[in-house]
């Protein structure tokens, strides 16, 4: 069905970040107003999108595509939203709509820059998950790191910097591995098309089939931090401003991972990366990865490298079990990506608001803020509880049927990752709950001497929308625990594309 | 086969520029010249002996070269060149601070 | 005309090598250049000419002058 | 150990590239390819000559879209990070003779951005190199009267309405392709006339020219903000 909606999910933040430095020219007040538009348009097109074309989701056959230039499939560019699509898409609209309003209370400097890169993130996500086409997918993950660099280095300092040049040196080498693909794929087959390409992967000769399949596999791995090429993710995710940590850890990796799936469950078949057996090397290498991202989390004494840790730690988990390409697989997989979302976003957020209280990010200032700020401490707490893994929430649903999945199929040694990196993750969490609720006694001189110490960045403009913006992301996990089930729809849809791509194939090309 | 050839020397060179020498700036022209290569390779590889895709007014031949190639090629020169401005900035901004474009002096580039 | 080709490819990877070989920066950004101008003509003999413009524009003219200035900046910084 | 690690990386990609890469295929799997497709019917489709503009500009459009978006990120990016309240310390420039010089060719350079910019549907071409070669204006400007000349004449103000006027220009002739024709991006047929003249191929050229102007503006925003002396706090 073609629909516009699909295609203003893309165009509306690239016509915000354009309008900002436009409207800073005569008013700068103004900007904000637009930056809380643009989001709530935003917002409302995805929930438009899931409320009128719900009776398709129910019925099983959700598709909406559009054409750009009025191009049909195999010549033009097309835009495409299947039921993963939705999964994913609304999700980042929800995601980065709570972050931009956290930001509005947030981010105290160089606003007018920050919500411009900030709306070309979001315009370029949405664009990497809809788009149906090789080459522009290649455009918008470059954009993605183009405009992902810059927010790295927000901070300006020397860590920041330098996290960000390294960050810009493995994305640019991502995305020119990417290229080679894509360019690989087009002079093999003669299509740039994702559903063309599917068709025909199959007649392209075995060596460059490995070939292709290879030189995307190291574009991607780089992309997602996947443990031999992982350098770049600790540092640039921990040196940013914590509501950018939330969108780089919590949302772009979940964007990366959609590709991966795109990729290699689409585009190229699942059956070439079995029939060269890469499929189990890369269940051990995910999981190696898990392990190494749960050990560093250990070890780890600043509060944000812990957490960014623990991103590579849950992402190597859920690409391992989407490996193992089974229904129960997809399933653990698609709803812990959705709960990781959830869980991390929320709780960089909430040590961003903590961090507010202390002098560095380093466990041993960290002390005695779980008695400054109560209520979000309390949330910061129920947040590492899901993380772990604890029964009411959704953490435990997604982990469980993710233990669930590797059970399945006898992979033990997925079980055993994945219970071993729940129980590191109780140490490492402990270790920052018991700090922040030390008691320590302050005389006046250590508290005067504290309040200037604090970095610049410490000033809040509306402590109001921080709090209330984290309180909700504590009540979705509470929520969402409780009604897991109600993704059960989405999810079996998109359970079922995965299974079976010709579908895709079929609905895009009309064969 | 020498296109091949041409190709693999400049992305390896390129390649090891980035990942071997310490100077931020040497690592940034390693950069260009990995693209250069993939480039260069992509263009070389798509002629055919034919002619430049674009019609003559009065004569209408149509045994053109692959034009899809140098569409996209024209667009990744344009995207390398505006993370290449990007990571010179970063540069800039990263030796006001540590005074130095070393990367072995940088534990942060290094660990 | 073949002969042409080999040349400048000879060149194309010597200009690549000089470029990374030596130590000092404005060097090496000006053997950049020559490499760009080398694959602007072997671009035209391809007969990609958007991209020859391309190239000629960007390679050898827009990135130079942003090197020389990151350059520039680094050098004065650290006088 | 990541040393040797990458080591290994580099020897079984030499072999990647070496061997495998050798090995395209002469004809594409498709019989009738993208490529025949924009040869075969590109100049009746779009009635542009350049089948390069017209893949780039019509058929692929969003990816030019995403392209120029790329450059406003950077640019975005750039004044992020360089952003100093300080107004440039100028150098003197060069001698008389050369300003005089460039003074007289600076009108022809901007003609032969403007011709680039505005034939990329017949000759080679077409805004991001013509607008490349508007922003050599600005760079050569500021090399030969001092940074400062370029900076009073054109402000960072023009310059950044001109960035984000040409990328609306670009988003709103997509919003005309769905007024007039139903699609985003659509080629305005009304526009269209025989081909050959510099009025046809539809939306080619407006779109052209919107790039052209938010290229040239944004890359001298870039070029502008490196040279800033950005360490001045000392002195």
């Amino acid at each position: 069905m073609i629909s516009i909606s699909i295609l203003l999910l893309i165009i509306i933040p690239l016509v915000v970040a354009f309008l900002i430095p436009l409207l800073d020219l005569y008013n700068k007040l103004l900007r904000r107003y637009l930056v809380i538009i643009g989001g709530v348009i935003e917002i409302s097109i995805s929930i438009y999108i899931i409320i009128s074309y719900f009776s398709d989701l129910k019925a099983g056959k959700f598709f909406l595509t559009y054409y750009l230039g009025g191009w049909g499939p195999p010549f033009g560019i097309n835009l495409v939203m299947d039921s993963v699509s939705l999964i994913f898409s609304s999700l980042i609209s929800f995601a980065l709509f709570f972050i931009i309003i956290y930001s509005i209370g947030f981010i105290g400097h160089h606003e007018g820059k920050y919500y411009v890169l900030f709306f070309l993130i979001l315009g370029a996500m949405q664009g990497a998950i809809l788009t149906g086409d090789m080459f522009n997918l290649y455009v918008f993950i470059e954009l993605l790191t183009v405009t992902s660099a810059p927010l790295v280095a927000f901070k300006r300092n020397k860590h920041a910097t330098e996290a960000a040049i390294k960050y810009m040196f493995y994305g640019v080498i991502g995305g020119l591995f990417f290229f080679v693909g894509v360019i690989l794929l087009y002079f093999n087959i003669g299509s740039l098309n994702m559903a063309q390409l599917a068709q025909h992967f199959a007649e392209i000769e075995n060596n460059m089939q490995l070939t292709i399949i290879s030189i995307f596999l190291i574009g991607l791995l780089i992309k997602i931090g996947i443990f031999p090429f992982h350098f770049w993710l600790p540092k640039a995710h921990s040196a940013c401003p914590s509501s950018l940590s939330a969108l780089l850890s919590g949302v772009l990796l979940k964007v990366y991972l959609y590709i991966f799936i795109r990729l290699f469950w689409i585009v190229i078949g699942f059956e070439f990366l079995l029939e060269f057996n890469i499929a189990s090397f890369l269940v051990y290498l995910a999981l190696v990865s898990s392990l190494f991202g749960h050990v560093f989390a250990l070890q780890a004494s600043d509060i944000k490298r812990m957490l960014a840790f623990s991103s590579i730690g849950h992402i190597g988990m859920i690409l391992a079990v989407f490996l193992l390409n089974t229904e129960t697989g997809f399933y653990g997989g698609l709803l812990h990506i959705i709960s990781h979302l959830l869980m991390k976003t929320g709780l960089f957020l909430s040590t961003g608001y903590l961090l507010q209280y202390t002098k560095s990010n380093h466990i041993d200032d960290f002390a005695g803020v779980g008695h400054q700020n109560k209520g979000i401490f309390v949330g910061f707490i129920l947040l590492t509880l899901s993380m772990i893994g604890m029964p009411p929430f959704i953490g435990f649903f997604s982990k469980w049927y993710i233990i669930m999945a590797f059970l399945k199929i006898q992979h033990h040694f997925g079980a055993i990752v994945v219970v071993l990196g729940s129980l590191s993750a109780v140490f490492y969490y402990l270790r920052f709950i018991a700090k922040g609720y030390e008691k320590i006694k302050l005389s006046a001189s250590d508290l005067k001497n504290e309040i200037y110490n604090r970095p610049i960045l410490s000033v809040f403009y509306r402590e109001k929308l921080v709090t209330t913006v984290i309180y909700i992301f504590v009540g979705m996990i509470i929520l969402t625990g409780f009604s897991f089930r109600l993704f059960e729809l989405p999810l079996q849809e998109g359970i079922k594309e995965l299974i079976n791509p010709q579908n895709y194939i079929n609905l895009i090309l009309g064969g | 086969m020498l296109h091949h050839l041409v190709f693999t020397v400049l992305f390896l060179l390129g390649l090891y520029t980035v990942i071997y020498k310490n100077n931020l700036i040497k690592m940034v022209i390693g950069l260009n010249i990995m693209e250069i290569a993939v480039f260069f390779w992509v263009i070389a590889v798509s002629d055919t002996g034919k002619s430049v895709p674009i019609y003559h007014l009065n004569k209408f031949a149509a045994s053109f070269n692959d034009p899809v190639p140098q569409a996209l090629t024209l667009t990744g020169i344009i995207i390398g060149a505006s993370t290449t401005a990007l990571l010179l900035t970063f540069i800039i901004e990263l030796n006001k601070f540590a005074d130095t474009i070393d990367s072995n002096k940088l534990e942060g580039l290094n660990e | 005309m073949i002969y042409l080709e080999y040349l400048l490819l000879l060149f194309l990877i010597i200009a690549a090598v000089m470029a990374v070989y030596f130590e000092d920066e404005v060097i090496s950004i000006i053997f950049l250049s020559v490499v760009s101008v080398i694959l602007t003509t072997l671009y035209l003999l391809y007969q990609a000419a958007d991209v020859a413009l391309a190239e000629a524009v960007i390679g050898a003219g827009l990135n130079t002058a942003i090197y020389m200035s990151a350059i520039s900046q680094i050098r004065e910084k650290s006088k | 150990m990541k040393k040797f690690l990458v080591g290994l990386l580099f020897i079984g990609l030499a072999f990647l590239l070496l061997i495998n890469f050798a090995e395209l295929p002469e004809e594409k799997l498709i019989t009738f390819s993208l490529s025949d497709y924009y040869i075969g019917f590109g100049l009746e489709q779009t009635g542009a000559l350049n089948l390069v503009t017209a893949i780039l500009y019509d058929y692929r459009g969003f990816d030019s879209l995403g392209e120029s978006t790329v450059i406003f990120a950077a640019v975005s990016g750039i004044v992020l990070i360089l952003s100093r309240k300080m107004l440039p310390v100028s150098s003197h420039g060069l001698s008389f003779i050369v300003k005089r010089t460039l003074g007289i060719l600076t009108p022809f350079i901007a003609l032969f951005s403007l011709y680039v910019i505005t034939h990329g549907h017949l000759t080679p071409g077409g805004g991001f190199q013509g607008g490349v070669i508007l922003a050599a204006i600005s760079i050569i400007f500021s090399i030969v009267y001092g940074s400062a000349f370029d900076y009073k004449r054109y402000s960072p103000e023009l310059k950044t309405t001109f960035e984000t006027g040409g990328a609306l220009v670009f988003i709103i002739i997509g919003g005309l392709g769905i007024l007039f024709d139903g699609f985003f991006l659509d080629n305005l047929d009304f526009l269209t006339h025989s081909p050959g003249t510099l009025i046809s191929a539809g939306s080619i050229p407006l779109i052209n020219i919107g790039i052209g102007f938010k290229v040239g503006a944004g890359l001298a925003i870039v070029f502008y903000s490196m040279i800033q002396k950005t360490f001045g706090e000392e002195f």
